[in-house]
């Protein structure tokens, strides 16, 4: 065990810390909660970069409660999941909420999200994961319903019990892994694995895990929620669900396929649902007839990418799925921001440029990248992602003439609201942003400029971080180093 | 195992994963097939319910002793107690998630005026240029929702 | 034990059947109530003690006082509309 | 989209789980469970933590941290129906006081129940029950006179006290173990003898913050749905 390993828990424990004392310190004013929680949501942007200098491509792993893997649970920090705990505490901290929506109840589900997030990528114990799953998902019924707007309570309602239906699955998926393979350790199921559940219980297991995780990370069909939910809640909730949560469940079925699930029949059942949920996604977005909408959809067409880019085999598919889910984490949250200001019809949308320069100058850049338009970073994720497809052949090349045909889609209405934006103003004028407004994504955009000028040390440096997280091997033996 | 005893164990499991398969498939029934919220929720409960039979049901040995040591003998076979303490988080976590369940359905019935699950999804579905600016207004009065409103309150 | 636990779960599936086709929602409650109280049974003949005893005060007890309280709060236990196919 | 297609497409979905899981049980062998990790901690669990019960042994040891994970969802669902509740109008409560048996049932209750919740509570590593089940018995003892004369509501910042400080009390025993060099929530103080109400080190502390907070939770989570409008 590396020296410092037991500090693999203080992302998780910290916030949650917070979160309990939240109420009382709001006793001396809601600025103070307010502040406490930023201080320490920076604090896991300052773990999880610690996190990732300090692993290498030897992972962290400790055993809490000094219980030893398979008895007890363990965490397991390599380069993945400190880059997810740091974008987590990223987006939590851009997107704090405001404090006219829920206040410091809002503070401390936010800081819940953070701390159920971090558990959720590093946790090496398929329970646990399922428990941080639900911290998530409950603090995210409750945010989804905090603008107080009247769609807010019937879309959380729905999405909770689309999402208690799924959590429900999930626990039944657990429950057929734990009876083939009596461990809930993934280390050590992965190591059963190809005997235990290579099977069909195996495969209705990574069905029902599939279908359970998939509520979270938007696939087809259980992601109905989606349009309605982001639609109704406050614009920074929606950009962290859409933005870094959906993340967090495709890193939780990324280590299930890794580490458990390799039957090729698997790979097929994702690879499916992977590109019914892009074909759907990009066709509703084209349909969307308001800008929210259309980002939702877009969202889940992304969504599917990366579920896709799981499927190719070894580290490629890794690395093309890290790849597109950073540029949506960045590009799409910034899309939502512009969407708040911008509501109803497309129609609506004509003299934007003229009255938002920034806003509009902004959407223009965004789209490019999303659409994939070189040199800026959507361009490589969708790269990567095609060229690993490819190299892949067979069924992926299918899949690859699927992403194609979806950018084509993609392209075609962003463009159109693109041409909708320069057009001049036919009646009233669409809405003007302050710079306060604007400023996320004005941020966000910075980012993704500054990530265009260092692609070449970001490239490098994920690839790094997929070939970690790939390498089934290596996790077996750092949390069961006495039982390989 | 006598044969006896395997024909017992035998029925048993047929009774407990049936009982268990049974009871989340009234449940889901309840969720999809009927158009009431509160419905919905007492459908969850259900499935929540069947789960749990599952996973307990998973762990058991016939003939084996509950996971409590009494008078310090250890070496008597137990039912395996680790489905149990999933069961246990699971069954704190279902009560959870129910009570935010209903309270959301306390303000969908407040601000909607039905728990009609159709009227719901019609409310959510619609197009932008109603809702979004209806955050109290037009969408309350359309006569639809209003003759709803008349049904259940008689 | 064998027949126990089939009477008990017989005794659960018809109060889960009730839950779905009462047209109370109070008697709904109710029987969701009998359910969980039928499950801490099974759970108790199947050596589970513990899961037992938290079915029967977590489960049975406070979500049904909790979907009970909801039931009134939301004024369902007067009316029975809404429900049903059209 | 809406309907009955989707009313259609979820039976559907409905039928093909219940065949699948039907095939699934059948070929699922019954009454042999695999035990890989639970014997294991069947046989470890007594010396190892000094707990009788090991159901207890582990949610507090082995998989102490799920333990955490849910008291958190518990917080997390009162915090968030706080939050959606906060502004609800009016129910359809009679206001009344709730008369004079439940009243007087109510205060002849109260201490029996906070007795048997502490009991079952501190009695957690040796008998069935624990911090779940005594947080649940604790939080029916303050819920019931909120029943009895809905006019006093229940004290929100006691409860928010309460469960604040039993929340962070879970998390310092936790952290404890790590300032000296160990991981989270390894136990600590002696382990006594098996089956003494004195045993198993730290494990009774921890049950004892968690059934407070699972009590005042749940009395809170109660007390807001029943609350007649008001900002909590």
């Amino acid at each position: 065990m590396t020296s410092g390993a037991n500090t693999l828990v203080l992302p998780i424990v910290l916030p949650l810390l917070g979160a309990f004392l939240l109420p009382l310190v709001a006793r001396f004013g809601d600025g103070l909660a307010r502040a406490l929680g930023i201080v320490l949501v920076v604090v896991n942007i300052f773990l999880g970069w610690t996190l990732w200098s300090a692993v290498g491509t030897e992972a962290a792993v400790t055993a809490l409660g000094g219980f030893e893997a398979p008895l007890g649970i363990v965490l397991y920090g390599d380069r993945l999941a400190a880059l997810f705990v740091a974008v987590l505490a990223v987006g939590a901290l851009i997107f704090w909420p405001r404090a006219e929506h829920g206040g410091v109840k809002a503070y401390t589900l936010t800081l819940l999200l953070v701390a159920g997030g971090s558990g959720l990528v590093l946790s090496g114990d398929l329970f646990n994961i399922f428990v941080f799953y639900e911290i998530v998902a409950v603090a995210s019924y409750g945010l989804a319903a905090s603008s107080g707007d009247k769609a807010g309570f019937g879309a959380a309602l729905r999405y909770l019990v689309l999402g208690a239906l799924g959590s429900s699955l999930v626990l039944i998926g657990i429950g057929l892994v734990y009876a083939a393979a009596g461990t809930l350790n993934l280390a050590d199921i992965a190591r059963l694995a190809p005997e235990k559940l290579s099977g069909t219980t195996g495969l209705a297991a990574f069905l029902l895990l599939v279908l359970g995780f998939g509520v979270k990370a938007e696939l087809f069909p259980v992601n109905t929620w989606v349009p309605e939910v982001y639609a109704a809640a406050p614009m920074r909730v929606t950009a962290i669900l859409a933005g870094v949560v959906s993340k967090l469940a495709m890193v939780v079925i990324l280590r299930l396929l890794v580490l458990v699930f390799h039957d090729p029949a698997a790979i097929s059942l994702l690879m499916a649902v992977a590109i019914v949920t892009i074909v759907a996604g990009e066709f509703a977005a084209y349909r969307a007839s308001d800008l929210n909408r259309t980002f939702a959809y877009s969202s889940i067409a992304q969504l599917g990418l990366v579920a896709l880019a799981l499927t190719i085999p070894a580290t490629a598919g890794i690395l093309a799925a890290i790849a597109v889910a950073l540029h949506h984490a960045v590009v799409k949250p910034a899309f939502f921001v512009i969407a708040a200001k911008w509501r109803g019809p497309l129609a609506g949308l004509a003299g934007g440029a003229r009255v938002a320069p920034a806003a509009a100058g902004l959407f223009v850049l965004l789209a490019l990248s999303i659409i994939g338009i070189p040199p800026l970073p959507g361009f490589w994720a969708k790269l990567v992602l095609l060229g690993g497809a490819f190299d892949a052949g067979g069924a992926y090349a299918f899949a690859a003439a699927v992403v194609l045909a979806a950018t084509v889609v993609e392209a075609a209405y962003l463009f159109r609201v693109v041409a909708r934006i320069w057009q001049p103003a036919a009646g009233a004028k669409p809405a003007h942003f302050a710079f306060s407004d604007l400023s996320p994504a004005l941020l966000l955009g910075v980012i993704l400029i500054v990530a265009t000028l260092f692609v070449a040390p970001i490239g490098t440096a994920l690839s790094g971080a997929a070939a970690s997280a790939a390498d089934a091997g290596s996790y077996v033996a750092r949390v069961l180093p006495g039982r390989m | 195992m006598s044969p006896d005893a395997l024909l017992v164990a035998e029925y048993l499991g047929r009774a407990l994963y049936g009982g268990a398969i049974l009871l989340i498939a009234i449940g889901i029934y309840a969720m999809v097939a009927r158009y009431n919220l509160m419905r919905v929720l007492l459908g969850l409960a259900l499935v929540e319910s069947g789960v749990n039979l599952f996973l307990v049901a998973i762990g058991f040995r016939p003939e084996a002793a509950a996971p409590i040591i009494v008078g310090g003998v250890t070496d008597v076979p137990m039912v395996d107690p680790l489905p149990q303490a999933l069961v246990l988080t699971a069954i704190v976590i279902g009560v959870g998630v129910l009570a935010l369940a209903a309270a959301l359905l306390i303000r969908v019935k407040e601000t909607y005026g039905t728990l009609d699950t159709r009227e719901v999804a019609k409310f959510l579905a619609a197009e932008p240029a109603d809702a979004a600016p209806a955050a109290g207004t037009a969408v309350a009065g359309t006569p639809a929702r209003e003759t709803v409103n008349a049904g259940s309150a008689s | 034990m064998l027949w126990l636990v089939i009477l008990a779960v017989v005794v659960m599936i018809a109060a889960a059947l009730l839950t779905v086709f009462l047209r109370s929602y109070l008697a709904a409650v109710a029987a969701v109530s009998v359910v969980s109280l039928a499950l801490a049974v099974i759970f108790a003949l199947l050596r589970a003690p513990d899961v037992a005893l938290a079915e029967a005060a977590v489960a049975a007890g406070l979500s049904g006082v909790l979907l009970a309280l909801t039931v009134r709060r939301t004024g369902l236990w007067r009316s029975d509309a809404g429900d049903g196919k059209k | 989209m809406h309907g009955y297609g989707r009313t259609t497409a979820s039976l559907l979905f409905l039928a093909g789980l219940v065949v699948m899981l039907y095939a699934l049980f059948q070929a699922l062998p019954f009454g042999a469970a695999p035990m890989q990790v639970g014997q294991e901690i069947v046989s470890r669990a007594p010396g190892e933590t000094g707990a009788a019960n090991i159901v207890t042994a582990i949610l507090l040891g082995y998989r102490g941290f799920d333990t955490l994970g849910e008291v958190t969802i518990l917080f997390v669902a009162a915090t968030a129906a706080g939050l959606i509740l906060s502004g609800a109008g009016a129910g359809d409560l009679p206001k009344a006081p709730g008369g004079f048996i439940l009243k007087a049932a109510a205060d002849l209750l109260f201490p029996f129940l906070v007795v048997l919740g502490a009991y079952i509570i501190l009695h957690g590593h040796l008998t069935p029950g624990g911090g779940f089940q005594g947080g649940a018995i604790m939080a029916a003892a303050f819920f019931i006179p909120l029943l009895a004369s809905p006019t006093s509501p229940l004290n929100h910042s006691t409860a928010a006290l309460v469960e604040g400080f039993a929340g962070t009390a879970f998390i310092v025993i936790g952290l404890a173990s790590l300032m000296w060099g160990e991981a989270f929530l390894t136990p600590f103080l002696g382990k006594g003898t098996l089956g003494d109400l004195f045993s198993a080190g730290s494990l009774p502390l921890l049950y004892l913050a968690i059934g407070l907070k699972v009590g005042s939770e749940l009395a809170g989570l109660m007390a807001r749905i029943v609350e007649v409008g008001g900002k909590s």
